[in-house]
Order: structure tokens, then C-alpha cells, then sequence
């Protein structure tokens, strides 16, 4: 028989998360699975509405992108008193709930953050190099995860110093503005790198590089985190220098795992880690951005 | 009468609503969804009596929600970190909200300054306050949670009534009965009719004010304790946007933004409406981001219209008793500014 | 003069968040031309400003009524939307009438829903607040969709004698307003309705029609913010675009001095109200103040600013608008 | 017992952003006495009123109750010293039940819980001093203002310790409530309560005061026992003009009543609707006074308001020089030159926050459409033409009408049914709350108007007035048209048969 597999889905905040949750469908139209998806609008509360309702339907899997890493005790004890397995797209929970769901396909955010700082380290060298940070949304573990990974990457290295940081909403225009600011605040020619915690907001940071008469890209480093097509048109036009993925398709290999549980009993590891992956004007940006560009970003 | 008019309709609303989407899902028929939908409105509720309490008086505020984010992330920190046992913690939060309130109140008399911005600016400063506390989530381990977390009471047929929901059914009796039954309530019904009239008829408005904004705020930490309780964490990114839901289900349950007019039992049918509507949508599943906003904001039309419309037909051939039909639904002179 | 002197609180508020950013950054009054365009923190105020300028233009005839319009946010997405999917296979006029058309047509609705159906101004526009954003990403899809039309990127990038595009919009509109409302009757009978509409009804003002015009001019007016939005970032974030700005404009209105309760109003004072928040906003930015103290500042600058305009603490003002 | 002080003013001043309300005003009550505080509209009788209770903060002054000074910063605090207060604008809450308006801040309560049913009957019994027996669950907003502003005074008087304040409580009070009124008032000073009382009626001072004192400009005047106040000497004290124009004043306003002469202006066919009013008959003529009599709630305001399509009439017809009109609303009147002064100023006349220039040309202004706008010059004109022929004080256009005193609010808004030139003018209580001088003034306009050949139907509870200028009288009683009398046959007497006729005890008029 076919699974009918509930979707506890964010909200749409990003082209990121479209491109998610069109990768979803996609995959499991693939797979003959019916997907339910809810989408929480952003909210905790909305999402605990949703395993509650999916329970309630009796749905042979649920996967939760969670919004937050805490706060799910509860309710994924409800759903696993009804023997409906979880799994954790994206973004991981606090560890207190390991038991509750079945494995979390997700990225590692720190990880996401080092790899991006490592980049700057070693393109920089020995260079003295101050870095302006766009830092997501105040308080989502997101955000705070790829400063702590990129802190600590720069952190040995005397000769980089993060001289600014604020928060531009993982948006493109609060980027922008932030950035406007910073190139006031410091002094544009005195700005070596730009670390943004997504690509939404370095378009925006370029634009107003661009605006200031500054060359991003060229007299101003750049790097953020997501690999969305649009950055990846910058890339090519040398207006941007490094990204890192944060792969959309997350359902597939959580599909697989359900699969595999559900038919055979294979229990899957906890952690199915998906790659950093990091994109250089190096990697053929244009090539790049034509396989991504229909993918719902 | 036709004062419970509008109730009546939301009442009668609300049950075709949820007959309609028995027939469309039978799930809807068990015990399971009922308690859900209690037990998923829980935090809501509580956060809308307090509301109530302030739209009644001519007032609002949009500091609630940011309240609510507060107080799980404080309690998540005095329990976790600072060692303070929960029932204290509760305590301490409990009173800081009050304060909080009363400040806001304080300043709305005292310096006659509108209440939407001086909640707004609250608004500000609690969600402030609750990333410089922690800007992560912060879980709560401590046993008075687990326990709490497994209470509920078994319903026949799978369903469950939690003690959050619990907690709000009380509250809205609580509320009803100090807002129906008390020099208090009548108070915050005569400051919606008018302040200055208030005030002249010799009641003290400022402390009134003051105490229904420390009630609003008191309520919407109780709200966050209920969060905390239910989600066993706190963070301070938590319930934004709540007050706006709190005023819509105020308002749907015929609660006049204006003041004066309204009642606790429309502001439980508000909410109960809003959960069905959020529940019917995820029982359907097929509708991507933007359709459910689309739906959402459809289906809160339709509600309100058909309200609207049958409030307006049964008064038009209710209309033996005399009404001066007016521009507006309200008598309310326009004041002199003393 | 008489204008300036009603306006006074507000000058000193603007003044005084003015020399607050200038002590945090302090090349915040630097301006200088570059590439044909005024450059400079000053101007970023209110080139940043623009988009809660043009919409408190419309919000402050709607709270005049005694209305509030929370839909602002949702329609800018709107009107973002359909400009920037648009823009690149027709001319710019095309575009602009089409966004400014779908903005004008949110308008009508919301009135609709305030003057014939009679549902609370509030509510009737969380309506269009929640559904608008559906529809905006139903446009876009979800994504951000990007063009390349430099007519419609000069609406957000451009420079008119140097003056940055969305200023100049800002300008026009706030004399088309203030031409179209104080030139006509307009606004005496928009703060008659708001000021006692059983009485302006039976007056004899068509406070239906006046109420409906209200909210088609809100509507317009944030469909031009929505087109400076996405013609700023080269693009239209429907989910994004707008977040939350209703609460500014509306704050924009009240720091202008209006009433919520409806009544007197004055549109340049909106328009500075909303000068006044984004001079706030930029001041944190250029700080470098953590990002978590963002809010509590916001909120201890907004307390001082209403209590400077408080009634009760208005001895400072009366001296100043004594003659 | 009756000439011990209770109440003692000395030097109370209060100004208004320069203007001079009350200038040192001092002010003695004694226990048991009704002591009328008069002046003309504007005089400052309320500042002084809400001065003295600390509504309005005084600038300087001193009050002894009792011979204890007090220093009340608010209504509150001045009800608990003793004095209970109503005040000229109706100080109660429409959303409220009568009941919940009556016992506010002081219900009857057990373990915290109000006692409904014991508030109730509390309620009932109170209004029944004052022959009210309405509903007093239902919200208060349902009731005319005269209910109204009895219940405000009911609660006053449920209230008052020692002193008990009046402020124009009779203005919308008929023959009868005010009978009612005045024996309640004539108890309580019995108990040796102080009660002062302003208005603007003459005979109603001459009826019930023992003592006058009298305000102009902020100052006092005199203060003088009534019974050797002569009435033209008052009258004359009020206005500070000299005696002779006054009384040719006061003359010319009492004019016997002329035959109209003109052709039908407007006739009303059959103009009814369901649970609202019976169909009437009525016709007005060109140059024409009809006067509407009858008790509270006989039906005349529903009738003004259905000719001037404030509520939609759902039987009957209305021609207007002979051709059938579609009134569909306030602006098809409009259109036809109808103009329309509601009885309740507050809510349906006057905008408070716009200045006495805006509120005079809004109906003129609403006629000629939004794109028409009436020129700065042509608005102040029109504006000052009218401060100066209706005098409205202060004469400044640009005072925001709700700083007005209320008589003069009452001439601004005449002037805003002048200034759209009617054919056919609609007044609802006209002269509630204006002063002698200004009474005679707007008596004077009538007869004026009507030389001009506008068409005036006039509803008032002042039946000599009516008497006086209208050419023809329609009386009405539960909510239908029971008798017209016209020329000669218009007369007190026939009135009061007509409205009396079949009905409960005649209400008998305050001797003059
Ligand atoms: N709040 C205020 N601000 C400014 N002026 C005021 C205010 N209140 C009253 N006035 C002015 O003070 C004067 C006295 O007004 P007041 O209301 O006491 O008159 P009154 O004697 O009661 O008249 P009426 O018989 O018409 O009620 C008027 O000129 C009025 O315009
Ligand atoms: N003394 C009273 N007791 C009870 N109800 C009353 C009394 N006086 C008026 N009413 C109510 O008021 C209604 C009509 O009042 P309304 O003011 O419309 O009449 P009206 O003829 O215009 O009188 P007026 O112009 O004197 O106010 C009545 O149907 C009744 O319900
Ligand atoms: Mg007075
Ligand atoms: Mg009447």
C-alpha cells in the first residue's frame, strides 16, 4: 500500500524553503508516497497543531522541519504512543529527545559557518582583513549556529577581525540596508570580507556595494551560505566569491529511511548528514545556477 | 438579546463550520480532534481573555505576544540555569508581567498617551528583553515538567483533555465571572463607553486602567508558562504575532474594537473558530504555503460576513424595540476633550 | 509658519534622533555626491524611509476616519510582485499601472469591507494582511523573483538631480495627496467622518464614499511602496517584502500626531513620522550595538519620542508655539 | 437651620489658554436652599461647576464644604466630600444598562459578586421617584436623552451627601418631567441638602429657587433671594444691555402668531414605518411655522428623521412642490434643500474636534460635493456672518466647536443649516439650552426665515414657544399624528387637551 507521510513545513520565509518543499513533492511523487503538508507560518505553535492533526489522521510517517530545536518533547511523544515514526528534516532538536523520532536528515549549521570561515582564512592568508557579518534573524538556531561555526574559524586567526555585526532578517532588503549602513559605519575601501548567513542577503549586500561605487567580489570578499541560484549569477558575473550548499532536498533519503523502516524494519542511524558543500567562481556558476534555477528556489 | 445576538451567530457558525468538516473528514467526529482543539487553543485562549478584558475597555495591546515570548525564555533560564524552582519562577514571572502591565497602563493615564503605541512600544521592549536574556532555545528538564507534561484526562474514544486545556477553560470561567459579576468588569465596560465619562462619574479610571493592563499582561504570562509547560522549553522567538490572533478571535466572537461591548464566552467561540479553521486546513494537507494563507484569510471573511449578516438581518426584523439606527453600531458621544 | 509651529514636537523629535545617530556615528550628517547621487547615512534616512513615507500617506487618511489599515504590508508584496513579474516583457507604464492598478483594487476591497459590510476596520483589513502575502507568493511562487528592467530599477536605484528616486516618489505623492485632499473637500469631510460620522452622515457627506476612498488611497499609495520595494532590491521577496511595516506606518501616524480615534490629521507630519522611525532605525544600525539590543532601543526611542509629545508634558511645546 | 452655610467659593479663576473663563467668582450655598446659578450661554456656569469639583484644575480659588476647605482634583474625589454632580453634558454611558449607570463604582455586591437582582429592583425603585418605569436592564443608548439625563440625575440624587449640583438638567425635560423633577428637588432640600441648579428657563427659576446668582463673562454679578429679583431686571442683569432693549427684545420675541400664507412647500402622504411611527399626514408652506408638540417619545423626532431620510420611511410619500420626491437619505434632503438640526448635539450635531468655521460650512460645503470646495475667504465669510448674527461666543472661528459652551454649540450648528440656504429647514429643539437673549434671537430668525418664505417645521418640549411662533400645530402622542390645529384654534390649552386627550392625567404646566 501506498505511505501518506504528513509534512510539518515552516512556512515559505525563503526561496530556500520553497525549493524545499517543491523538492518534497517532487520526491515523493517519485516514490508513489502521498505527502500532507502544513505549512506553520513560522510558529512552534502551528507546528505542534500539525503533528497533533496528522496523528489525529493516522498518517503512516511524519516529517518536521522544526522551527525551533526545543520544545517537542510532548507532542512527539503523542505521536510516538500512536506508533507514527518522526523524522527531522533540516534542523536538529535538542538532544533530551533522541528517542522520539527516528532520524533527522539535516545539514550541520556550525558546520555550515566553519566552512565558510575556513574559506575566508585561507583565501586571506596572512592579510589583515576585517569582516562585516549580515547575521539571520535574531534568536533562530540557525543563525546562531552559523556564527558560532564561523567565529571558530576565524577565531586562530589574529589577522581577521569581524569589526560589525547585525541582523538582516535573512532577507534581501534588510541586507541591503545593513550593508548601506556598514559601508557608512566603516568606511567602504576599509571592509575586506563580507560573510552573510544566507545568499538572499549578500544579493542584497552587493547591490548596495554596487550602489556605494565598491567592487564586491573584487575589492571586498564575499561569502554566504545556501548556494541559491541567484548567488550563483553573481558568482559568474564576479560579483561574488563563495557559498555554501545547504542541499533542498532533504525528503528524498528521509523518504528512503521511512522505506526502509516501514516495509523491511530498518532502522536508519540517527543522523543522516547531508554535505556542506562549498561553490567557488571555480565550480562553473552558470552551470550550476541552470540546475537549480527549476528547482522552486 | 440582541446584545448576545452576535455571540449566538459565531455560536451557531462555529458548529456548521464543524459539521461541514465532519462530513469532509470523519476524524472530526472523535474525541481525538475535540481535545486537540481544546489543547491547541490553550495558549491562545488564555492570551484573548486578557485581551478581552483591554479591547472592552477601548483599549488594546500588542505587547502580548512578546510577553508570552519573555516569559518562556526567563523561565527557561531561572529554571535551567539559575537554579530557581519552577513553582517560584512562575511566581516571579507572574509578578514582573503584572508590573510590566501596570507600567504600561500608568502610562497610557497618566501621560494620556494612545494604548497602541505605548503596547507597541511593550511589544518592543518584552521581545528585547527576551533575546538579551538568550537569543537560543533553551530546554527545561525539570521533573515539575515531565510530570505536568503526561497529565491529562483520558476522554472516551482516544481523545485527551490536557491540563493546558484545562487551565484555559478555567480561565475563561475566571474571566467571565470578574468580567460579568464584578464592580471590576462593570468598570472596565464603563471606560469602553467613555473614559471622560467615567471619570466624571466618580470611578477611578487610572487605577482601572492600570489594573487591566496588569491583567493583560499577567494573563499573557500565564499563557507563556502554559507554552513553556507544553513545549517543555523556552525561547524567545516564541508566539510572535499572537496578539494579532487574540484580536481577530476577540473580535469575531463580537467583542466591538471600539469598546464598551462584548463578552468573554465571543471571545472563546473567536478562538475555537480560528482553530477550526487552522485544523480543517492541515486535515486537508494539500495546500501549499501561500494557498493557506489564501484560505485563511477566505474563510475568516466568510465568517465574519455571514456574522455580520445574520446580526444585521435578525436586527432588522428584531427591530421592535428602537434603536436609533446610526452610522455606527455604538452610541458613543463624541467627548469633549476635557 | 503656522504649519511649522503645529508641527513643532515632531521637529524637535526628528532633530533630536537626528543628533542621537550623528553622536553614534559620526560622519552621520557627511553628505556627498556620487555618481550623480546624493550619498551619505542622511540620505539613506530617507531613502530608506520612502517605502513607510508612501505608506503612511495612505494610513494616515484611514486612521483619520477612525479607521487603521493592517493590510499595507500584504499589498506592497502585491504590488511587488506583479511589478517585477511583469517588468521585463512590458514597457514600465504598463507595469506601474498594473501594480499600482492590483493596489488600488486591495484599496476597494478593504473599504468595501469597512463601508458596506461594516466589519471592523481591523479585522476587515487582517483579512487582506493574511490572505495578500498568500497571494503575493501565489504570484511569485515562493521565490524571489528577479528582473532586469533598468526603468523599473531606476524607481528604486535612481536619482532625480541627484535626489534618490524613491524620495522624489515620496515627494510627488505627498503633494498629489496634499493636493487632491487639502485642495478639494476632501479633507475636511475625511475629519469630519472620523470626528463624528453619525453627525457628518447627517450633514449630508457621503461618509460611505469617503470612507471607501480612504482605503483605495492607502491601497495605491502601498502599491507604489511595494514597486520601490522590489525595484530597490532588483526583485520581488513576496515573503518578505513589507514584513511588519504596517505597525511602522501606523506608528508613523501617531508620532505625526494623529488620533487613532480618527479626526484631524496632517500629511507632511506622517510623512516626517515616518522619517522620525527610520532615523531611529539607521542610528541603531550605524551603532554597531549588538542586534539583540535592537528592540529595546527602538522601544526606549519611541517612549521618549510620544512622551515628548504627551499632553501632559506639553509645556515644552506650548512655549514653542506661542507667537 | 435653612440659612447655615454648607457651601462657600472664594475667588475661584480658571483660564483657558488666555481667554478668561471665570474671573474670582465668588459663590455662597446654604443648606436646604435651591439656588439658581444663571448667566448667558458662555458665562462660564459650567467651568464654575466643574472648577469647583475639580474636574477642571483651578487656577485659583478656595471652597470650604462644611467650613472644612477642600481641594477635589477629580469628580471622584468631589463626590466623596459630598457634592454629587450632573453634569451639562449627559454624564452617563450608553452602553451601559440603566441599572449599571446607576450604581457604577457602587453596586451592590456580595463575596465580590454584584447582586443583580437586588441592583435591579435598587434601580427601579429610584426611577420611580421620578415616574420612570422603563426597563433598566436594557442599555441606556436605547433611551431618549430626556430618560437619560433623568437617570443622570437619579444618581445624582441617590448619590448626594450634602450638595447636589444641577448643570441645565431641565433642558430636555417636558412639562411633566420637569414637574417631577422639581418635587424630588423640593424633598431633598427638606432634608437640608444644598442644591445648585442652572438653566436657562426663566419660569422654572421663579418656580423652585430661593436664591440667583447670576455670572457674566466669568465675573459674578449679584447674587440676590429670587422672590426680590424681578423678572425683567434679571433678565436684563443676564445680558448687561440696558433695560430698554431688552425688554424690546424680549417683545419682539413674543409677537402673536401670524396666518401663513404660503403654498405647500412639502407634503407628507401617509409617511410611516413599521414599528417606528404611524403613517402622518402633514403639509408646510412656504414662509409657513407648523410646530410638532407632544410628550417624550410621542414620535416627533422619528418624524423629522424619516422626512429627512435619516431613516428609510417604508410606506407613504413625499411630494415636494406638488411633484413626488425619492428621499433615500440625508443627501437626497440635501439636495432638495432640506436641512435638519437634531435634537442630540452631541452625537449627531456637532464634530467636536472641528473648529465652529468647519462645523458651520460642512453642510454647505457636503452639498456642493467634495470637488467644489468652498474658498478660505468664502468659508470665513459665511462663518463670520454667522458668529456675528447668531453671536456665538467666543466669536472665533477657528475655536474647535467642542471648547464651545453648549448653547453656543446649539447657534453653530443652526447656522450650519442657514448657510446651506433651505427651502425647507427641520428643527429638533432648537432653543434646548440657549440663553434668554439668544432664545429671543433664534425666535426672531424663525420669523425671519419664514418672511423669506422658508418653509420650518419646528418640534419643541417648550409648548408657549411653540404657541408662540407656529401658524399651525401638529400634536402627536405614541408615535402618531392625533390632532392639527391651526390659526386661532393654535393655544395652550387646545394643545394640552389634544396631547391629554384619552390619555393618562393631563400634565400640568409650571405656573409662570
Ligand atoms: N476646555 C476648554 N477649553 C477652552 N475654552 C473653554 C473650555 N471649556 C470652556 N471654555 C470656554 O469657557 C467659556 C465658559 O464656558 P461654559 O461652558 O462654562 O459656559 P456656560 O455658562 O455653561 O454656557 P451654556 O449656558 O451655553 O452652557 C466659554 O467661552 C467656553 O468657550
Ligand atoms: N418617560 C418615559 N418612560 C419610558 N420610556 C420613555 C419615556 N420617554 C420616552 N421613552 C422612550 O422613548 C421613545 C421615543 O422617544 P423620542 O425621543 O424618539 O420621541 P420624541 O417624540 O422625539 O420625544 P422628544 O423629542 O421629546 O425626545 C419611546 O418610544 C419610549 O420607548
Ligand atoms: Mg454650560
Ligand atoms: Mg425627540
Amino acid at each position: 500500500a501506498s505511505l501518506t507521510v504528513g509534512f510539518s513545513q515552516i512556512g515559505s520565509e525563503s526561496g530556500w524553503r520553497a525549493a524545499e518543499t517543491t523538492v518534497t513533492k517532487d520526491e515523493a511523487k517519485k516514490r508513489g508516497i502521498t505527502v500532507k503538508i502544513a505549512d506553520a507560518q513560522q510558529k512552534q505553535e502551528n507546528q505542534i497543531k500539525a503533528i497533533r492533526s496528522f496523528v489525529a489522521q493516522g498518517v503512516d510517517g511524519i516529517l518536521l522541519a522544526p522551527v525551533v530545536a526545543t520544545g517537542w518533547d510532548s507532542v512527539l511523544k503523542e505521536a510516538r504512543d500512536a506508533k507514527i515514526p518522526v523524522i527531522l528534516l533540516d534542523r536538529d532538536i535538542d538532544p533530551a529527545g533522541k528517542d522520539l523520532y527516528l532520524t533527522a536528515v539535516t545539514s550541520d549549521s556550525v558546520e555550515e559557518g566553519r566552512v565558510a570561515g575556513t574559506w575566508l582564512t585561507k583565501t586571506v592568508g596572512d592579510k589583515p582583513c576585517n569582516v562585516v557579518e549580515l547575521q539571520g534573524t535574531v534568536g533562530a538556531s540557525v543563525a546562531t549556529n552559523r556564527k558560532k561555526g564561523f567565529d571558530a574559524a576565524i577565531a586562530p586567526h589574529a589577522n581577521i577581525k569581524l569589526v560589525r555585526s547585525q541582523t538582516g532578517d535573512f532577507t534581501r532588503a534588510k541586507g541591503k540596508e545593513v550593508m548601506e549602513s556598514f559601508i557608512k559605519a566603516e568606511g567602504g575601501r576599509a571592509i575586506c570580507a563580507v560573510y552573510a548567513h544566507n545568499d538572499d542577503m549578500m544579493v542584497g549586500a552587493i547591490q548596495a556595494m554596487k550602489e556605494a561605487g565598491l567592487k564586491p567580489g573584487k575589492e571586498i570578499l564575499t561569502v554566504s551560505i545556501d548556494a541559491v541560484p541567484d548567488i550563483f549569477k553573481a558568482m559568474a558575473a564576479g560579483e561574488a566569491n563563495a557559498t555554501v550548499e545547504l542541499t533542498p532536498d532533504m525528503a528524498g533519503p528521509a523518504f528512503d529511511a521511512l522505506k526502509a523502516y516501514k516495509e523491511k524494519g530498518t532502522v536508519p542511524p540517527k543522523w543522516i548528514q547531508t554535505e556542506s558543500k562549498l561553490y567557488t567562481a571555480a565550480d562553473d556558476p552558470m552551470k550550476v545556477y541552470n540546475s537549480k534555477k527549476n528547482l522552486g528556489y | 438579546m440582541s446584545r448576545n445576538l452576535p455571540v449566538l451567530v459565531a455560536a451557531l457558525l462555529f458548529a456548521a463550520g464543524y459539521c461541514l468538516c465532519a462530513t469532509q473528514f470523519p476524524a472530526f467526529l472523535t474525541t481525538r480532534v475535540v481535545g486537540n482543539l481544546l489543547t491547541d487553543s490553550a495558549f491562545l485562549g488564555i492570551v484573548a481573555v486578557g485581551t478581552t478584558f483591554v479591547i472592552i475597555s477601548g483599549g488594546i495591546d500588542l505587547s502580548v505576544g512578546s510577553v508570552v515570548g519573555f516569559t518562556t525564555v526567563f523561565l527557561a533560564l531561572a529554571i535551567e540555569r539559575w537554579g530557581i524552582p519552577p513553582l517560584a519562577a512562575f511566581a516571579i514571572v507572574l509578578g514582573a508581567a503584572a508590573l510590566f502591565g501596570a507600567a504600561m497602563g500608568a502610562l497610557i493615564h497618566v501621560f494620556e498617551m494612545p494604548p497602541f503605541i505605548v503596547t507597541l512600544a511593550g511589544m518592543f521592549l518584552a521581545r528585547g528583553a527576551g533575546f538579551l536574556l538568550s537569543t537560543e532555545s533553551v530546554p527545561i528538564n525539570a521533573p515539575l515538567y515531565s510530570a505536568v507534561a503526561d497529565l491529562s484526562l483520558s476522554l472516551p474514544g482516544g481523545g485527551r483533555l490536557t491540563l493546558t486545556a484545562g487551565v484555559m477553560l478555567a480561565v475563561f470561567l475566571v474571566g467571565g465571572v470578574l468580567l460579568h459579576a464584578t464592580r471590576f468588569g462593570a468598570t472596565v465596560y464603563a471606560l469602553g463607553g467613555s473614559r471622560h465619562t467615567t471619570a466624571l462619574m466618580g470611578v477611578r479610571v487610572g487605577r482601572n486602567t492600570i489594573a487591566i493592563y496588569a491583567l493583560s499582561s499577567l494573563l499573557a504570562a500565564l499563557a507563556g508558562i502554559v507554552f513553556s509547560l507544553d513545549t517543555a522549553s523556552g525561547t524567545p522567538l516564541s508566539a510572535v504575532g499572537v496578539e494579532l490572533d487574540a484580536i481577530a478571535a476577540v473580535v469575531i466572537g463580537g467583542t466591538l474594537l471600539t469598546g464598551g461591548q462584548g463578552g468573554i464566552l465571543g471571545t472563546f467561540l473567536g478562538v475555537m473558530i480560528g482553530g477550526l479553521i487552522q485544523t480543517a486546513i492541515t486535515f486537508d494537507g494539500t495546500l501549499s504555503s501561500w494557498w493557506t494563507k489564501i484560505a485563511t484569510g477566505l474563510l475568516l471573511f466568510a465568517f465574519i460576513a455571514l456574522q455580520q449578516g445574520s446580526v444585521a438581518l435578525a436586527g432588522r426584523s428584531g427591530r421592535a424595540a428602537r434603536p436609533r439606527a446610526g452610522q455606527q453600531p455604538v452610541v458613543r458621544p463624541a467627548e469633549a476633550r476635557p | 509658519m503656522r504649519v511649522l509651529r503645529s508641527g513643532a514636537p515632531q521637529l524637535l523629535a526628528f532633530a533630536a534622533v537626528l543628533l542621537a545617530d550623528r553622536l553614534a556615528s559620526p560622519q552621520f550628517l557627511a553628505v556627498h555626491l556620487q555618481d550623480g547621487r546624493l550619498f551619505g547615512s542622511l540620505v539613506d534616512v530617507f531613502n530608506r524611509g520612502a517605502p513607510v513615507a508612501l505608506l503612511s500617506l495612505g494610513m494616515v487618511l484611514v486612521v483619520a476616519t477612525g479607521g487603521i489599515d493592517l493590510s499595507v504590508g500584504a499589498v506592497m508584496a502585491i504590488a511587488g510582485a506583479v511589478a517585477a513579474s511583469l517588468a521585463d516583457s512590458y514597457p514600465l507604464p504598463v507595469v506601474l499601472a498594473a501594480a499600482l492598478g492590483t493596489g488600488l483594487a486591495c484599496g476597494l476591497w478593504n473599504g468595501f469591507l469597512v463601508a458596506s459590510l461594516r466589519i471592523q476596520p481591523i479585522v476587515a483589513t487582517l483579512i487582506l494582511m493574511v490572505a495578500g502575502r498568500g497571494i503575493a507568493q501565489l504570484i511569485t511562487e515562493g521565490r524571489i523573483v528577479t528582473f532586469a528592467s533598468p526603468d523599473l530599477a531606476f524607481l528604486g536605484g535612481g536619482a532625480l538631480l541627484g535626489v534618490p528616486m524613491p524620495v522624489v516618489l515620496v515627494l510627488v505623492m505627498l503633494l498629489l495627496t496634499l493636493a487632491l485632499v487639502r485642495g478639494s473637500a476632501l479633507g475636511l469631510m475625511i475629519e469630519a467622518t472620523g470626528g463624528n460620522a453619525r453627525a457628518s452622515a447627517l450633514a449630508g457627506i457621503d461618509t460611505r464614499s469617503v470612507t471607501v476612498a480612504v482605503y483605495a488611497w492607502s491601497g495605491l499609495c502601498a502599491a507604489l511602496a511595494g514597486v520601490v520595494a522590489a525595484a530597490d532590491i532588483l526583485g520581488a521577496d513576496a515573503n518578505n517584502a513589507g514584513l511588519w511595516l504596517e505597525l511602522d506606518a501606523i506608528l508613523a501616524v501617531v508620532v505625526a500626531g494623529s488620533s487613532l480615534l480618527g479626526g484631524r490629521f496632517s500629511l507632511w507630519l506622517a510623512v516626517l513620522g515616518a522619517f522620525i522611525i527610520q532615523a531611529m532605525n539607521t542610528g541603531i544600525l550605524l551603532s554597531g550595538l549588538p542586534p539583540e539590543l535592537n528592540l529595546v532601543v527602538k522601544a526606549a526611542v519611541v517612549l521618549a519620542v510620544l512622551l515628548l509629545q504627551s499632553p501632559r508634558l506639553s509645556g515644552l511645546t506650548l512655549l514653542l508655539r506661542k507667537p | 437651620m435653612s440659612d447655615s452655610v454648607l457651601l462657600t467659593v472664594r475667588g475661584l479663576s480658571k483660564s483657558f489658554a488666555g481667554h478668561q473663563a471665570l474671573a474670582g467668582v465668588d459663590f455662597t450655598l446654604r443648606r436646604g436652599e435651591i439656588h439658581a446659578l444663571l448667566g448667558e450661554n458662555g458665562a462660564g456656569k459650567s467651568t464654575f461647576i466643574k472648577t469647583l469639583t475639580g474636574v477642571v484644575r483651578r487656577d485659583a480659588g478656595e471652597v470650604w464644604l462644611d467650613g472644612e476647605p477642600i481641594a477635589p482634583r477629580s469628580a471622584e474625589a468631589a463626590a466623596r466630600a459630598g457634592i454629587a454632580t450632573v453634569y451639562q453634558e449627559v454624564g452617563l454611558l450608553p452602553n451601559l444598562t440603566v441599572a449599571q449607570n446607576l450604581f457604577l463604582g457602587r453596586e451592590p455586591t456580595r463575596f465580590g459578586l454584584v447582586r443583580n437582582r437586588e441592583m435591579r429592583r435598587r434601580a427601579v425603585a429610584l426611577l420611580a421617584d421620578f415616574g420612570l418605569s422603563i426597563d433598566v436592564g436594557a442599555p441606556l443608548g436605547r433611551y431618549p436623552v430626556a430618560v437619560q439625563h433623568l437617570v443622570a440625575i437619579a444618581r445624582a440624587v441617590d448619590l448626594s451627601a450634602r450638595a447636589l449640583i444641577l448643570d441645565e438638567p431641565t433642558a430636555s425635560l417636558d412639562t411633566h418631567e420637569v414637574t417631577v423633577l422639581f418635587g424630588v428637588m423640593r424633598r431633598l432640600a427638606e432634608r437640608g441638602i444644598g442644591i445648585v441648579f442652572v438653566t436657562h428657563f426663566l419660569e422654572q427659576v421663579y418656580a423652585i429657587t430661593d436664591r440667583i446668582t447670576v455670572l457674566r463673562n466669568g465675573r459674578l454679578v449679584t447674587e440676590r433671594e429670587t422672590a426680590h429679583f424681578p423678572r425683567i431686571e434679571l433678565v436684563h442683569t443676564m445680558l448687561g444691555h440696558d433695560l430698554a432693549e431688552t425688554e424690546a427684545r424680549v417683545e419682539q420675541a413674543d409677537r402673536p402668531a401670524r396666518a401663513g400664507s404660503g403654498t405647500p412647500v412639502l407634503q407628507a402622504e401617509g409617511l410611516g414605518k413599521a414599528g417606528y411611527l404611524q403613517p402622518i399626514d402633514l403639509t408646510v408652506g412656504s414662509g409657513e411655522v407648523v410646530g410638532l408638540a407632544g410628550l417624550l417619545g410621542s414620535g416627533r423626532t422619528e418624524t423629522a428623521r424619516l422626512l429627512f431620510g435619516a431613516e428609510r420611511a417604508d410606506r407613504g410619500r413625499i411630494r415636494l412642490d406638488g411633484k413626488p420626491v425619492q428621499i433615500g437619505g440625508p443627501r437626497d434632503a440635501l439636495r432638495h434643500r432640506f436641512g435638519y438640526c437634531p435634537e442630540e448635539r452631541k452625537t449627531e450635531g456637532i464634530v467636536a474636534d472641528l473648529t465652529v468655521r468647519e462645523n458651520i460650512v460642512l453642510a454647505l460645503q457636503a452639498r456642493r460635493g467634495p470637488f467644489r470646495p468652498l474658498g478660505r475667504a468664502a468659508q470665513d465669510k459665511i462663518a463670520r456672518d454667522f458668529i456675528t448674527m447668531l453671536d456665538i461666543r467666543p466669536p472665533d472661528p477657528e475655536r474647535p466647536i467642542g471648547l464651545l459652551s453648549g448653547g453656543n454649540q446649539q447657534k453653530a450648528l443652526l447656522a450650519r443649516w442657514l448657510a446651506t440656504e433651505p427651502r425647507l429647514l427641520i428643527l429638533d429643539e432648537p432653543t434646548r439650552g440657549i440663553d434668554v437673549g439668544a432664545h429671543a434671537e433664534i425666535i426672531r430668525l424663525i420669523r425671519r426665515l419664514c418672511d423669506e418664505g422658508l418653509a420650518l417645521l419646528v418640534i419643541s418640549s417648550e409648548l408657549e414657544e411653540i404657541v408662540t411662533y407656529s401658524d399651525r400645530v401638529i400634536v402627536m402622542r405614541d408615535r402618531a399624528q392625533v390632532a392639527e390645529l391651526a390659526g386661532s384654534a393654535v393655544d395652550l390649552t387646545a394643545i394640552l387637551r389634544a396631547i391629554a386627550a384619552e390619555a393618562a392625567p393631563a400634565p400640568v404646566p409650571e405656573p409662570a
